[in-house]
């Protein structure tokens, strides 16, 4: 079972596990991105992420397939969180089971490295000192 | 022919619009697009070659438009 | 904050990815090793985990702490499950927090696979057919 | 001296008994304590040269013994 979504309201971890959850799944991975107190030196008070809503959820689900059919994981699900975040709130979380650890942990890896160069989601990040700036994955690191 | 022209993030902040409508000549490309958003104001603080979406796919700036298509120009990405 | 057990009851994944949670960490990830149906063509009912308990000990916090020094992780905690386990139910649970997604995705991996690879801990496979086995590493595929 | 072996698993079922105290010369190493393993019944199941550990740690079979320490069989691993 594969499925991504766009979500408005806090996103649930456990039933990501839940449901790539299988009998026949002996390992299953999670991977969460969370609004980081710093970046880049400066301290963040609050992220608000958007997105090119129908682009996003169609990139997003062809990066699902992609791992599926690189990794043969079937047991696959992404949710990314738009609007007003704080601190330590999480912002993407993706979760894949396999019956073996090995394709379970490329699968994941593969789906954030790729959702984070290819989807259409933008953070505006408001800062302590009241300036604000548009986020880029060119600038600085990234979580 | 009519293409919808849509503008993200910082994008849309400096050009001050989420979307346009732009009447093209059959065959135009997205260099097109882009030689019209260039006499926009506030199109100086794009890029040169931003990234391009047409109906919800990357395209490259040679993709032939038709009637109706959507064209999006995506600020760097920073989902996650 | 690095930390390691082994636990005679069900793990709480959920409380494992609160403790390694921090407001300066961007990515959280996780591993859940569960007890599978089928092994090696066998339909399993239930496995019985024991462990040379204080090396296992010994062993996993010495996994956790190259992971740490490795990959630079110093959020990372860990929990074997020993005892009677039925069909999905979690053996193992990893968790690891970094500013950066790599290296936390980096020690996870790490760190699961020198566990599989060094603590030791065993199980005993009951089957449907009434038949148990000692399973080792060397035998077909693991989780 | 007087070291403790301790068996796990299919080795302590193939021994028949968890742990045993074995007395031996100074100077021992693990490869003594494995000959008198070897006169064990059941020793025949095991593999020749099974992984030891010298109090909780992994050692090589030239590890020289002292007095009170605990060697321990570890037969193949399956945590996870």
């Amino acid at each position: 079972m594969i499925r991504s979504a766009l979500v408005r309201t806090g996103i649930d971890s456990a039933r990501l596990i839940a449901e790539v959850s299988a009998a026949e799944n002996g390992a299953a991975v999670l991977f969460l991105g969370t609004v980081r107190s710093r970046n880049d030196g400066r301290d963040v008070l609050m992220i608000e992420y958007s997105a090119y809503e129908p682009m996003a959820e169609k990139e997003i689900d062809a990066i699902l397939h992609e791992a599926a059919d690189q990794f043969g994981v079937h047991c696959l699900v992404a949710e990314h969180r738009l609007g007003e975040l704080r601190i330590g709130e999480t912002s993407v979380a993706i979760a894949a089971a396999h019956p073996h650890r090995a394709p379970a942990l490329d699968a994941l890896r593969y789906s954030i490295e790729q959702l984070k160069l290819r989807a259409p989601i933008w953070k505006l990040e408001h800062y302590a000192d009241g300036d604000r700036n548009w986020v880029s994955a060119a600038e600085g690191k990234r979580a | 022919m009519t293409v919808t022209l849509r503008f993200f993030a910082s994008y849309a902040e400096s050009l001050g619009v989420p979307s346009i409508e732009l009447d093209l000549a059959e065959g135009s490309t997205i260099d097109d697009v882009m030689k019209a958003i260039s006499a926009m104001p506030g199109s100086g603080k794009l890029p040169p070659h931003p990234l391009v979406a047409v109906n919800h796919s990357y395209a490259k700036n040679s993709h032939v438009l038709l009637d109706g298509d959507e064209v999006a120009l995506i600020p760097p990405v920073a989902g996650g």
